[in-house]
């Protein structure tokens, strides 16, 4: 038992460092490395204010992916906005005292969980389905699908079927704030989610789904409209002026 | 054969986010009513304990109802087949959809508990036609999806048709059931008739067009798109025929009840004594919502002319709302005839005392509640045609299909 | 024969107090699994008894509850048994709140009088008015989850847990029988939970039932004011009281016409 | 012209999505650039000797360069959205034309070299080494992508499949594989001035034979000054446009407008060239290189403004990349936008009612207006979001009395590229520039079919060329496709009479 | 299924409460931690609607052995945030609405009984 309990314990210490230090990595990378060239998709935004809007757009409504693909959107939303319900719900483990919003999210977390398992399913037969998604699929895109669907149905099960400890769960991880480890209960269900998302976690910065940050950074999204009215240059590129 | 090309809406985009913006404040408003309700619980709205459904349900009644109606232009595109309505039958599916959402989260949010909506969807009682209509709604609401896709994809095509009869049969179905949740009502006197079902359907057809012409001129000015006189003057006289058709029905229901000497006493409350609900009756439900509209519409000259157009549609809605108004509160505040041959002289509960009607008056979140779900229906409508291609991008007359049957029409329909 | 008031916090059985600790305890600790006795105590607190033995088994059809009421015996300006009742369920507890005329609206009534005058022979009638514990009750065909139900033993009643507060059983009523609760609850009973958002009615004091009293709140009140007109019984077991007065006296149900064949019986309309 | 290698695809009422056909376009490739085309541009003549780590190296490079290389390489999920969204993928079902499909195979070696997972996992992933087999891909298939961002529009992170095209190209070009077609023409602008390599005297005779025939067709002196000290704008425009139908049309138009507002402006025999192929080959010093030419021209001619003909990329690079290459551009008059396209300022006149049209010259057309890619989705014109695709449509309406636009679904920043832009409209490249015509002659033929349309009107040069060579392929005239400004010239009434009047007009002008 | 050991696990029985003194739940502690709404409600139904008042699993039997008093002897509402079941869930974040309804304090099970309850703490059901 204690040993279980350690395990995870540094399991989660270790795939936290993994996630903070890999995505700080990549997003500082993102960050220093210069957009030499003004190359917004237009029609984009002229202003600043206009460019939040577009990427609000693009990060809440997936703007893009709707002109794109409906099907493909209809199941990539909803998978995302499960997920992000989820996780609200689940903040409920890592907070004390649980904050009101949190409070009042938590009977939508789990429609939000059901949501992202249909999403899951609806995505991963497109790539079975779509002979052009067969195509670009690597074993890669497949096994994020499956870990994603593991983790929703395992919560699933622990959620309608094999209930578990919630409370303990919840001061297993309040003792990792204070590196205080408290017992985590042994039922496998629970194990495996843990370890799926562990995994989830220590892959996120070298996958894939970089994808999150990476919108954030998309020249093609985030640059105002404005080249003639203001120059715009790289610092590599003003060595060349001399 | 030549395509229908359907463009968004492209309207400025301070405007549309203006447009948003209003519409959006109003579901927020209705939020905020639906949050006060709840938190106080419902003796902050005018509802009690004899008349249980108020202003909500008014405005959901007519919003579901007028959903169903709605799909109706579409029918008589592709199960009539009548190609001049062709270019219309995505609005009209989308109009079916907004409608009825928003006419079902009204009653979702007037509910005592509407925490326990995931109750109502995994417990059935079959034999409530309330559960059924559940289902009727939602399965409404999958089937224009579906008939939405086979208008709009190419790959459904070939289903459209028969989509379309099924989601014609399944309309029926709707509006008769939401007739006959007030149908199937044996205890009350106003309800208590067959003729409600039918009458529902007559009502739907009435307010759905009527809704379905404002949004779509609406839509269409905003941007500059042309309607045509000749898909103007056949949306005015459908929308004549279905309030004509309403009329005759309304004289029906009330002569039939007249004759059932059971009912002689809410005809007559109804009819003569009842104060602010006869009323709302002859003025609100058969002046604004039924003549006035009739006489707009069959005039030679007013008939021509589009802004007159609007007013008629606007009065029938009203109307409308009226008759909703009536069928619903009226009936719920006439008393229960508990006791035939009696008169009741005291009761701990209301039970129409010398034969008082209850009391009821709306109260301002109630209203608001009901406004806040008309607005997400408009939401939704305006959302959508902006980012799908719902609108036609002209109804002129030269891009739409010739009358087929110009001749009979001018006889039949126009008026003299 | 109709049984006197009795007072209904006297321990019924032979158990003695410290006996009845003894026994939960075991029932606790899982060995007697809490048949039978459910008499607790609370530290130095109340001693709470039960007057009769509580049902551990499914109740059946073989009764069917009803009451009759003889409306010449009920008397002008007496509220017996509608104080009877608003207190063996805290009805009596509700707050008002809003204007006078709408907390008379809106506050929840489960046994009302009504007073009546033939239109033809301008006879007055008193009668108290409840649920009708209908045997095809309306309020149960349209609720829509179900949450109207009507048990084996033919009450009908609202499992709260499943009424989301759609208020269309109270539309289906024909006899007004049903209240909608649009206040917020304080100091609810144990015996009777209710709150907020639902909807609510005579039960015939189901807990009453479940625990083998033999009437109910209603019924003994007016027989403790001495004019015995609610009479309450098995309306299956033709040896009943009920039976056996329904047999004696003329009686119908309101509202005949709708064959609801009601549970509740007047004598006297 | 071998014209029965492949089959020309048939058109279709709807560009229906093709089922993939794996290495159908496998041999489409375009001739590699000699040692005499790759040294004026600074790269190796041949494949260099350690190309492999040359190639990695020259990659670590851009990736710290371009912002968009590296997120676009991490950032794809591969959702699929793009993958039905490339003309070359529609016309010819290769599934590497499918823009995820060409990005892969960069993103393939960069996870090999750059990701962890690929170092570690290459099978998981899809990593391989840069092979020669791969390096055969990128040159056959980084030749098959016109850089028309139409897939950037509908990726859900705007990746942009361009940026990686021209990543790919100038890599290539950094070990000695260079595209004979845009190394050739780069080294003709520097040698000569423009793509064509037509010298001054050249230019300065078709001008003066324009002159005369809008004199004769016309009878009012417009003219077509080149090399003018002085003047108050440099129009700078695609060397197409001195050269051939239906381009030179435009030129014609142009003068004509400008005639009728009054201004003087001048040509450049320096700066005679509005494309830049630099940017094709992704190569910021060439692209630079080339619009320093601009710079330099209107510092000699002592101009005010700078507009710019109809050219599409030409367009991107002048509208987006002209201030960051050759900018600050202080010393022009800062009442102006620089640059403008020739189409806001024929829209700025228009607006201001000094022009006067006489539509009816143009009945003889019924017109679609295609959007060129470039212009659509890399670029803007005046001052609101989308004036792109509203001024040119405005300025058609304004000259011509029947217009339609082709299907939603391939107009504005849904276009259809013609076909032929990204440095690829040679005719080594002739299989594919006729397959990726496919959707927009669909869209065409739609409305021809159904509006009656019979002419199509763009504002680039390559569009305009890859149209007049790809129309025949498919059963169309080459003369179908019109320069927007030749409406203009068609339709303008001109009311000066004299370059004097001109003149004196400028004075007056000049005091107001 | 393992759980973990009963000894190392905080626990929420409040002092004074009759549970204080009882070695366990009407189940394993262990299994009502995870099961318990499981139980209730499955006996809310054998209450309501088929009549059996047995009390192994009564939401009834819940509060009277769990509930603590305070210096006056008086009973504190279950679902107050430092009590038995309040104190769980709100650390857990699940709302528990059945004290909307249901009596949050021992009151036995009829009218006279509960007027006594009453007078010795205020509210009750919330
Ligand atoms: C006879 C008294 C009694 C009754 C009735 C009772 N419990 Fe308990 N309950 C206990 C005792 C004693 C414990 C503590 C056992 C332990 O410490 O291991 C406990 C523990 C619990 C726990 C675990 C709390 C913790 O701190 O780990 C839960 C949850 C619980 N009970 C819920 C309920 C529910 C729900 C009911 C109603 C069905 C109920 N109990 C009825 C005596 C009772
Ligand atoms: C809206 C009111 C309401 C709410 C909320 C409510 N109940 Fe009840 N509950 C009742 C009523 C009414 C009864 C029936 C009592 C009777 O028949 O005597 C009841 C009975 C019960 C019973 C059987 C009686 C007993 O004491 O054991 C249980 C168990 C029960 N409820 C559990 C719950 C649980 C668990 C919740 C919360 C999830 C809950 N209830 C929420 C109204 C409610
Ligand atoms: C040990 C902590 C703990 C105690 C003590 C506790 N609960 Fe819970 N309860 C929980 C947790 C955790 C859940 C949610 C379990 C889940 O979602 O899988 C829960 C869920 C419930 C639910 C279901 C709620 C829903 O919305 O699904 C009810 C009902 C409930 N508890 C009633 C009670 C009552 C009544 C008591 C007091 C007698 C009580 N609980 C005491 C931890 C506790
Ligand atoms: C800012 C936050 C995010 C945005 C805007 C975003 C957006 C998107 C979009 C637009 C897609 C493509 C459509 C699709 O296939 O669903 C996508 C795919 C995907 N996203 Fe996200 N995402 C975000 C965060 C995340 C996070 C946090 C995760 C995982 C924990 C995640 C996992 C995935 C996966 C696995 C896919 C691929 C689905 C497939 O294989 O088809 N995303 N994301
Ligand atoms: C360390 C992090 C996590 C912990 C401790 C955790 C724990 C849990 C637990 C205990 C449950 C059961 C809830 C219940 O019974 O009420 C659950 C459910 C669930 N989990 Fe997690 N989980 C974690 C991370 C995640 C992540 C990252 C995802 C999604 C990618 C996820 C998806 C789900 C889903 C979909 C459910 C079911 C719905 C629900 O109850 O919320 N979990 N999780
Ligand atoms: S207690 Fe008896 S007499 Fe008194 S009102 Fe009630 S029924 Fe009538
Ligand atoms: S009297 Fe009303 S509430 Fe009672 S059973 Fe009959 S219909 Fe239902
Ligand atoms: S209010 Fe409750 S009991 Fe009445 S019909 Fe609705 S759900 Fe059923
Ligand atoms: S039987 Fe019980 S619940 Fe019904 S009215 Fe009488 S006392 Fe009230
Ligand atoms: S930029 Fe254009 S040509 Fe290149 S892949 Fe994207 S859509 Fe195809
Ligand atoms: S649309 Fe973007 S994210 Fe999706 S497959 Fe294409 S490039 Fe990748």
């Amino acid at each position: 038992m204690a040993l279980l309990t350690n395990f995870y314990a540094f399991l989660f210490y270790f795939a936290a460092f993994v996630l903070v230090a890999g995505l700080t990595r990549k997003i500082i990378q993102y960050a220093v490395t210069p957009a030499p060239l003004k190359i917004p998709t237009t029609p984009a935004p002229t202003t600043r204010w206009g460019v939040v809007l577009r990427m609000v757009r693009e990060v809440v409504l997936f703007e893009s992916l709707f002109r794109g693909n409906k099907w493909t959107w209809i199941f990539g939303w909803t998978f995302h906005f499960g997920l992000f319900l989820v996780t609200l719900r689940h903040l409920r483990y890592f907070i004390e005292p649980v904050p009101f919003p949190i409070q009042l999210i938590q009977p939508f977390g789990i429609y939000g969980g059901i949501a992202m398992v249909i999403g899951l399913a609806g995505l991963w037969s497109r790539r079975f389905l779509v002979d052009r998604l067969r195509y670009i699929s690597a074993p890669s895109d497949h096994l994020m699908l499956a870990l994603l669907l593991g983790i929703g149905c395992t919560g699933l099960l622990m959620k309608f079927a094999f209930h578990v400890d919630v409370v303990e769960i919840k001061t297993f991880f309040q003792g990792l704030y204070r590196y205080d480890i408290q017992p985590l209960p042994a039922d496998p269900l629970l194990l495996l989610h843990l370890l799926l998302v562990a995994l989830l976690m220590i892959i996120f910065p070298f996958s894939k789904l970089l994808h999150a940050p990476g919108l954030f950074f998309s020249p093609t999204r985030n640059q105002v409209d404005n080249p003639r009215e203001q120059r715009h240059l790289a610092p590599w590129a003003k060595r060349l002026e001399h | 054969m030549k395509r229908i090309v359907y463009r968004e809406w492209r309207i400025p985009p301070q405007r549309y986010w203006s447009l948003i913006g209003y519409l959006a404040a109003l579901i927020g408003i209705g939020a905020l009513s639906f949050g006060y309700m709840e938190h106080e619980g419902h003796w902050v709205t005018g509802m009690s304990n004899s008349v249980v459904w108020g202003m909500p349900h008014v405005f959901a009644v007519f919003l579901i109802v007028s959903a169903s109606g709605a799909l109706n232009i579409a029918s008589i595109g592709t199960v009539f087949k009548k190609p001049i309505y062709k270019p219309l039958g995505r609005l009209s599916g989308l109009l079916a959809v907004a409608l009825l959402v928003g006419g079902l989260l009204i009653l979702v949010t007037d509910l005592g508990r509407p925490e326990r909506l995931i109750v109502a969807m995994t417990h059935y009682n079959f034999s409530s036609i309330f559960a059924w209509n559940i289902y009727l709604y939602t399965g409404f609401m999958a089937i224009v999806i579906a008939y939405l896709w086979s208008m709009a994809d190419r790959q459904g095509a070939p289903f459209n048709y028969p989509i379309g009869v099924f989601a014609l049969i399944w309309r029926l179905a709707l509006t008769t059931g939401t007739g006959s949740i007030f149908g199937f009502l044996v205890a009350r006197q106003a309800y208590d008739a067959a003729i409600l079902g039918p009458m529902f359907v007559a009502l739907s057809l009435a307010y759905g067009l009527a809704v379905f012409m404002l949004v779509l001129f609406f839509c269409f000015e905003e941007e500059g798109r042309s309607i045509g006189p000749r898909v103007l003057r056949r949306l005015r006289n459908l929308l004549a025929l279905f309030v004509a058709v309403v009329l005759y029905f309304v004289l029906i229901y009330h002569l039939t009840n007249l004759y059932m000497a059971k009912k002689d006493a809410f005809e007559h409350w109804l009819l003569l004594g009842g104060g602010f609900y006869t009323f709302v009756f002859w003025v609100g439900w058969i002046l604004v919502g039924n003549l006035v509209p009739l006489w707009i519409l069959y005039h030679p000259a007013l008939s021509e002319q589009r802004n007159w157009i609007i007013a008629a549609c606007t009065l029938v809605i009203l109307g409308g709302l009226a008759a909703m108004y009536v069928i619903i509160i009226g009936s719920q505040a006439f008393p229960l005839a508990m006791f035939p041959g009696h008169t009741i002289l005291e009761s701990g509960f209301n039970d129409g005392v010398q034969g008082a009607a209850a009391s009821y008056w709306p109260s301002i979140p109630e209203v608001l509640l009901g406004i806040g779900g008309v607005a997400l229906s408009l939401l939704i409508i305006l959302v959508g045609v902006r980012v799908l291609q719902f609108l036609p991008e002209s109804l002129a007359d030269e891009v739409v299909a010739p009358d087929e049957e110009q001749l009979a029409e001018a006889v039949a329909v126009k008026p003299a | 024969m109709h049984r006197l008031h009795a007072p209904h916090n006297q321990p019924s059985g032979d158990e003695s107090p410290a006996e009845a600790v003894a026994t939960t305890r075991r029932a606790l600790i899982g060995t007697a699994a809490g048949l039978g006795a459910a008499a607790l105590v609370a530290p130095g607190v109340v001693l709470h008894t039960l007057s009769a033995q509580a049902e551990t088994a499914p109740i059946t059809n073989k009764s069917r509850w009803g009451l009759l009421i003889e409306t010449d015996k009920c008397a002008e300006g007496c509220r017996a048994c509608i104080e009877a009742c608003d207190h063996e369920h805290g009805l009596d507890r509700q707050v008002p709140e809003g204007s006078p005329s709408k907390w008379e609206q809106q506050k929840a009534v489960w046994i009302r009088k009504v007073k009546l005058q033939d239109n033809q022979t301008g006879r007055i009638t008193q009668l108290p008015l409840m649920c009708q514990h209908c045997e095809h009750p309306p309020c149960v065909d349209v609720c829509p989850t179900g949450a109207s139900f009507k048990r084996a033993d033919g009450i009908v009643m609202v499992d709260r847990h499943l009424c989301i507060g759609c208020r269309y059983c109270m539309m289906a009523c024909p006899y007004k029988a049903r209240s909608f609760i649009h206040h917020n609850t304080t100091g609810q009973l144990t015996a009777v939970p209710r709150g907020k958002g639902c909807v609510e009615s005579c039960n015939l004091c189901v807990h009453r039932r479940d625990y083998g009293q033999d009437s109910t709140a209603c019924a003994d009140a007016c027989a403790a004011t001495g004019h015995h007109a609610i009479l309450f019984g098995d309306l299956k077991d033709p040896e009943s009281p009920i039976r056996r007065r329904m047999r004696e006296i003329q009686n119908r149900q309101i509202r005949e016409d709708l064959g609801l064949n009601t549970g509740v019986r007047y004598a006297g309309i | 012209m071998a014209k029965d290698t492949f089959a020309v695809p048939e058109l279709t009422p709807y560009t229906e999505i093709p089922k993939i056909q794996p290495g159908v376009m496998a041999h489409s490739a375009p001739f590699k650039a000699k040692e005499e085309f790759q040294t004026p541009l600074g790269y190796p003549g041949e494949l260099v000797e350690d190309w492999q780590q040359k190639a990695i190296a020259k990659m670590g490079e851009l990736l710290g360069k371009y912002r968009s290389l590296r997120v676009y390489l991490d950032a794809c999920v591969k959702c699929g959205a793009c993958t039905d969204k490339c003309h070359y993928f529609l016309g010819t079902s290769d599934p590497k034309n499918m823009p995820v499909g060409r990005q892969d195979l960069m993103r393939k070696v960069y996870r090999r070299y750059f990701t962890l997972a690929g170092k570690l996992f290459p099978k998981l992933v899809g990593a391989v080494d840069l092979t020669e087999e791969v390096l055969n891909d990128w040159y056959s298939y980084y030749h098959q992508c016109s850089q028309c961002r139409r897939c950037s529009v509908f990726c859900p992170y705007g990746i942009d499949t361009a940026e990686i095209s021209m990543a790919a190209r100038e890599i290539m070009d950094s070990i000695g594989v260079g595209q004979k077609y845009c190394n050739e023409i780069i080294g003709k602008v520097y040698k000569v001035g423009n793509n064509l390599g037509l010298p001054g005297p050249a230019l300065r005779d078709t001008l003066q034979g324009l002159e005369e025939d809008v004199y004769d067709a016309t009878g009012v002196r417009v003219r077509y000054p080149i090399d003018e000290e002085g003047a108050e704008i440099l129009l700078v425009t695609p060397s197409a446009d001195f050269f051939a139908e239906p381009h030179i049309d435009g030129l014609i138009g142009y003068g004509k407008v400008f005639h009728e507002a009054g201004v003087s402006w001048t040509l450049s025999s320096y700066a005679s060239e509005a494309a830049n192929f630099g940017m094709f080959i992704g190569s910021y010093e060439n692209m630079r290189r080339i619009a320093l030419r601009i710079r330099e021209a209107a510092l000699q001619l002592k101009v005010k403004r700078i507009i710019f003909g109809e050219c599409g990329h030409a367009w991107r690079v002048a509208y987006s990349f002209l201030n960051t290459l050759a900018g600050p551009w202080d010393f022009l008059d800062p009442r102006y936008p620089v640059p403008q396209h020739i189409c806001e300022f024929t829209y700025d006149l228009i607006q201001q009612g000094k022009l006067t049209f006489d539509k009816s010259e143009n009945d003889d057309k019924v017109i679609t207006f295609h959007d060129s890619c470039n212009v659509a989705r890399a670029s803007r014109m005046g001052n609101v979001p989308g004036g792109q695709f509203e001024i040119p449509r405005a300025i058609i309406r304004a000259t011509c009395n029947h217009f339609y636009d082709m299907d939603e679904d391939t107009i504005r920043d849904r276009t259809f590229c013609c076909g032929g832009g990204g440095g690829l409209l040679t005719d080594d490249l002739m299989e594919l520039r006729v397959k990726g015509a496919k959707p927009r002659m669909d869209a065409l033929n739609n409305v021809m079919q159904e509006k009656g349309v019979t002419h199509m009107a763009a504002i680039c040069a390559i569009c305009k060329t890859q149209f007049s060579k790809v129309l025949p392929y498919y059963g169309m005239e080459m003369d179908q496709v019109l320069s927007l400004h030749q409406l203009v010239s068609n339709a303008i009434v001109l009311t000066r009479r004299t370059a004097d009047d001109d003149e004196a007009q400028d004075g007056l002008d000049d005091e107001d | 299924f393992a759980y973990a050991k009963a000894a190392e696990i905080k626990r929420y029985v409040v002092d004074g409460s009759q549970a204080a003194g009882l070695p366990s739940c009407v189940e394993p502690t262990e299994r009502m931690r995870r099961m318990h709404m499981e139980f209730i409600k499955h006996q809310r139904i054998a209450t309501v609607h088929q009549g059996i008042r047995d009390t192994k699993y009564s939401l009834a039997g819940c509060v009277d052995c769990h509930v603590s008093y305070d210096a006056q002897h008086s009973p504190r509402p279950i679902n107050q945030p430092d009590q038995f079941c309040g104190a769980c869930h709100r650390y857990a974040s699940v709302k528990l609405d059945c004290f909307d309804c249901h009596a949050a304090v021992p009151k036995g099970l009829d009218g006279d009984q509960a007027s006594r309850a009453d007078g010795l703490t205020q509210g009750g059901g919330r």
